[in-house]
């Protein structure tokens, strides 16, 4: 994405952070941890924006719900939910968000790139998530893979290619718009 | 769908309405921590002042629970396998279902805090505007050095008004493409892609707009402070919200 | 005779408001119908109960004898929905590729999806700009993307909600031609609008809503007098008893 | 004695088309000006250069003796900007919020915000609505708290966009009324339309843009007999010879 003013990007930035909170909206419980297009739009979010205002969008989207906004997963909020079984995916979205910007902020963006960077920011979700998740409930490591890992994979797969798909056209989209304001 | 009432301030005159933000804030952050850490007795204690909050905001209680229906089916599941994974004297001797009496009692003390957790930041945010909620938060950040507080309440405070606009166009969207018979394509790839392109120029067309809407408006990082009164009674209720905290905690 | 009848058909919002009040109406195949109302009154809410974007809380609604709940897709093959907003429409990449999504939905032949895609853009006339950007288009162009959009599906009645809005005059009468190019078709037209000056002389049958109730129905000669009543302004013609003048010429 | 001067003014777009084409302009203080035009004539880029949302590539814009792009906040505190959509304008969470978002961007005194968004209120009769959630407000009230929330910064000029798209007969009473009222108490309104039916009897100064320049410009009576070469409709009225008819009796 092209430098914007910083204007612009504040937001775009705060636009993702509601994007992720709308995705929490929609969650679809299979177990303590829901499927929800959260974890799709803090990707996006990272491939649109890069890493400094990437994290910047999912920090007050974090902060947003720590102070009680129902943003998180089925519409509910509160520091409970950080220290509840799914806080460590909350915050792994942080580093993740980074990585994913980092990786994919190149001069040209190129889908392999966007490929790895998304990979890669996934990893580091479930790897926080996963840790937090089996300290919280004292399951054993093999337990833990079976509620908080293996059920989203395939959800994942298909919003990693969703947003492959997304990204470009999105960005052309945004080159293309009117670049209002000074 | 706009009608996304658990985002928004529900205006009142009721005491929770007039207690200062920043007293509100700091109480409902002390009592999450303290239900976190509490036992079934600090628990009790919790629950009777949440109560209490919900007996003053009487006519919208139907509405917060409704809100919370979601989190219900969330909290069983917790339940169900907080219950099943905790070792102990199982309560079924020949069904398979490892159901044990000590997971049964540690699985309903964690619902029982995550919904009065929850239950309070509904309360919170029910009951506080956005600019108020936006002047606590620079209060709050003011004396970090490397934030930019002014920034940041401003982000939160668009955030919030973005939420209703996109689940409202996420909806119209649905609408323009069930006209056309996209549940006949079960492709969850095809439904999120066609979802999201147009969702996505929308949002950051009228994004655009938005900002232009800011500026002739003369928006700037500064701006008129909003005058947080504090009186007697509010510092009242934090002394008794503290007080009850620390009985919980201490012994 | 009647493609489209709605009987007693009442509509309760999630959030409690009363939508649409006991609406009974008839609408004859081929015919050009206008719903005209104050905002608020209840046009787009009873549109979208004929291709089941809203079921009804009380009463049916039948299209083609079908009713439209227990044949959801059918009902949405046959009726075209026309948005006001087209920009919430508009999905595909270029013109052609956004015509072609609702052919493609209903899994049709590829040469057939092609055939259906180029006949409607012809129509249209949009064949010069199949492989422009949709969103770049103008006011008039993107609303006539819609409705070709909408016509490659083939549907046997055509429900415009407000297609003349934030239009200009030559916008308004190249929408204005096609939809009475299609009505000559044997279309059947559905169209709403809160400013009836435009369409008034078009108009077969002419519908009067106020909340959420059909206030007036009947041919336009004995519904304009009464327009006033229902906060719709007459149109100017008639207000110095002259005959209805079309916006075309 | 004029307020508005705007001398050889063009405006290349980042894109390389041309939205402003060497435009003169001169708004007298206190004056009532209409510009019309077709769609992407540059009606709306005219518009955005007087509170400098829009800069100039060439040439200049004065607003009241101070050029705009070397004091931007003046101007934009000199001139209101009321948008055509009025839910991208609105930012509070109760309307007294929003209405408050201008002056407290002012940093103006608590008790002097206090008093103006109250004044405000009072004037766009908006004062019993003053508590409720903006976007449940009609299509009518919503664009009136647009202008009330652009009033209470107490501009000398009220710049509207399209102020009556999309809005019903009485929702256009409303807003007209309103804005009569501003200009009887010394505002100079400048409002843009594609569709002057409604409001060319008010109009003292009749604008016609056309591909990014003015095309002709002076009172009505001059104007409205040319206005056909450039797509815009002549009034009803003047098309059977008789004088100009106010759409608010
Ligand atoms: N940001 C932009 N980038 C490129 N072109 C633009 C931009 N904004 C406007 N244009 C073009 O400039 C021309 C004038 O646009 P403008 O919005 O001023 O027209 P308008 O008279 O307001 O039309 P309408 O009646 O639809 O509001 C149009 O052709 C439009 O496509
Ligand atoms: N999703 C909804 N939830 C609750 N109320 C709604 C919803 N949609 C519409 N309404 C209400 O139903 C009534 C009818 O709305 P509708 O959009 O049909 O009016 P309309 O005649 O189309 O108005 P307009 O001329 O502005 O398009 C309005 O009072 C509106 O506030
Ligand atoms: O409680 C929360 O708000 C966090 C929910 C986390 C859901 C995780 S994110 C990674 C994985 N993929 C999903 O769809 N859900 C889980
Ligand atoms: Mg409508
Ligand atoms: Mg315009």
């Amino acid at each position: 994405m092209k430098p914007l003013s910083p204007f612009k990007m504040m937001i775009y930035a705060s636009l993702c952070a509601a994007l992720t909170a709308a995705g929490a909206l929609i969650a679809i419980p299979v177990g303590p941890v829901p499927i929800v297009l959260q974890n799709f739009f803090v990707m996006i979010t990272g491939l649109l924006l890069g890493s400094r205002w990437g994290l910047a969008s999912v920090g007050i989207y974090l902060l947003a719900g720590v102070m009680g906004f129902p943003v998180f997963a089925g519409g509910t909020g509160g520091i409970g939910r950080i220290m509840g079984p799914t806080g460590g995916y909350l915050i792994g979205y942080l580093p993740a968000v980074w990585l994913i910007g980092w990786i994919s902020h190149r001069p040209k963006p190129a889908p392999l790139f966007d490929l790895i960077a998304m990979l890669c920011g996934s990893l580091i979700i479930y790897l926080f998530g996963l840790s937090w998740l089996k300290l919280i409930t004292g399951m054993n490591l093999w337990k833990s893979l079976a509620v908080g890992m293996i059920p989203f994979l395939p959800g994942d797969a298909v919003k990693i290619a969703a947003a492959l798909a997304v990204v470009p056209i999105v960005r052309r989209t945004i080159g293309e718009l009117p670049p209002t304001g000074h | 769908m706009a009608h996304l009432t658990g985002f928004s301030y529900y205006h009142g005159n009721t005491l929770l309405h007039r207690i200062d933000i920043r007293i509100k804030l700091l109480s409902f952050i002390l009592l999450t921590l303290t239900t976190l850490a509490a036992d079934t007795p600090g628990l009790l204690l919790i629950s009777s002042m949440a109560s209490a909050a919900l007996v003053i905001l009487k006519d919208r209680i139907f509405r917060i629970f409704y809100e919370l229906r979601f989190f219900m089916i969330f909290l069983i599941f917790i339940f169900i396998i907080q219950s099943i994974s905790t070792p102990g004297s199982s309560l079924f001797q020949h069904r398979l279902i490892p159901f044990t009496w000590e997971g049964i009692d540690l699985g309903s003390r964690l619902i029982w805090r995550m919904l009065l957790i929850v239950l309070f930041s509904m309360v919170l945010v029910s009951t506080s505007t956005a600019s108020e909620t936006k002047e606590a938060l620079k209060r709050f950040f003011r004396p970090v050095p490397f934030i930019p507080e002014e920034r940041l309440a401003m982000m939160i405070t668009l955030m919030i008004r973005f939420i209703p606009v996109i689940l409202e166009q996420i909806h119209e969207i649905q609408d323009a493409q069930r006209a056309r018979c996209v549940e006949k394509k079960k492709n969850p790839f095809y439904r999120i892609k066609y979802l999201a392109i147009p969702l996505f120029r929308e949002l950051f067309e009228s994004a655009g707009e938005l900002s232009e809407a800011l500026e002739s408006r003369c928006f700037s990082e500064k701006s008129t402070p909003i005058t947080l009164s504090s009186s007697r009674i509010d510092w009242l209720i934090l002394a008794f919200v503290l007080s009850g905290c620390l009985v919980i905690l201490l012994p | 005779m009647h493609i489209i009848k709605i009987q007693n058909l009442s509509h309760r919002f999630s959030g409690g408001s009363l939508g649409l009040d006991n609406v009974n109406l008839n609408i004859r195949e081929g015919s050009f119908t206008v719903i005209t109302g104050e905002n608020g009154s209840g046009k787009t809410t009873l549109l979208k109960h004929l291709n089941g974007l809203l079921l009804p809380t009380s009463g049916s609604v039948t299209i083609a004898g079908k009713s439209v709940s227990t044949n959801l897709i059918e009902s949405r093959q046959l009726v075209g929905f026309v948005f006001q907003n087209p920009d919430l429409q508009i999905i595909g990449e270029t013109v052609f590729e956004d015509v072609a999504f609702g052919p493609r939905n209903l899994c049709l032949h590829p040469q057939e999806v092609q055939r259906r895609v180029h006949e409607a853009l012809s129509d249209l006339n949009l064949l010069a700009m199949a492989d422009r950007r949709p969103h770049l288009l103008s006011g008039g162009e993107k609303r006539r993307l819609a409705i070709a959009g909408v016509l490659a599906m083939n549907p046997r009645v055509l429900a415009l909600d407000e297609p003349f809005s934030s239009l200009d005059y030559p916008g308004f009468k190249q929408v204005l031609e096609q939809i009475l190019a299609l009505h000559r078709k044997r279309h059947t037209i559905v169209l709403t609008s809160h400013d009836i000056e435009k369409v008034a002389v078009h108009a077969e049958h002419l519908v009067i809503m106020k909340n959420g109730k059909v206030a007036l129905e009947g041919p336009p000669d004995h519904v304009i007098p009464e327009l006033e009543h229902f906060g719709v302004r007459k149109p100017c013609p008639s207000r110095w008893g002259k005959p209805l003048e079309s916006w075309l010429t």
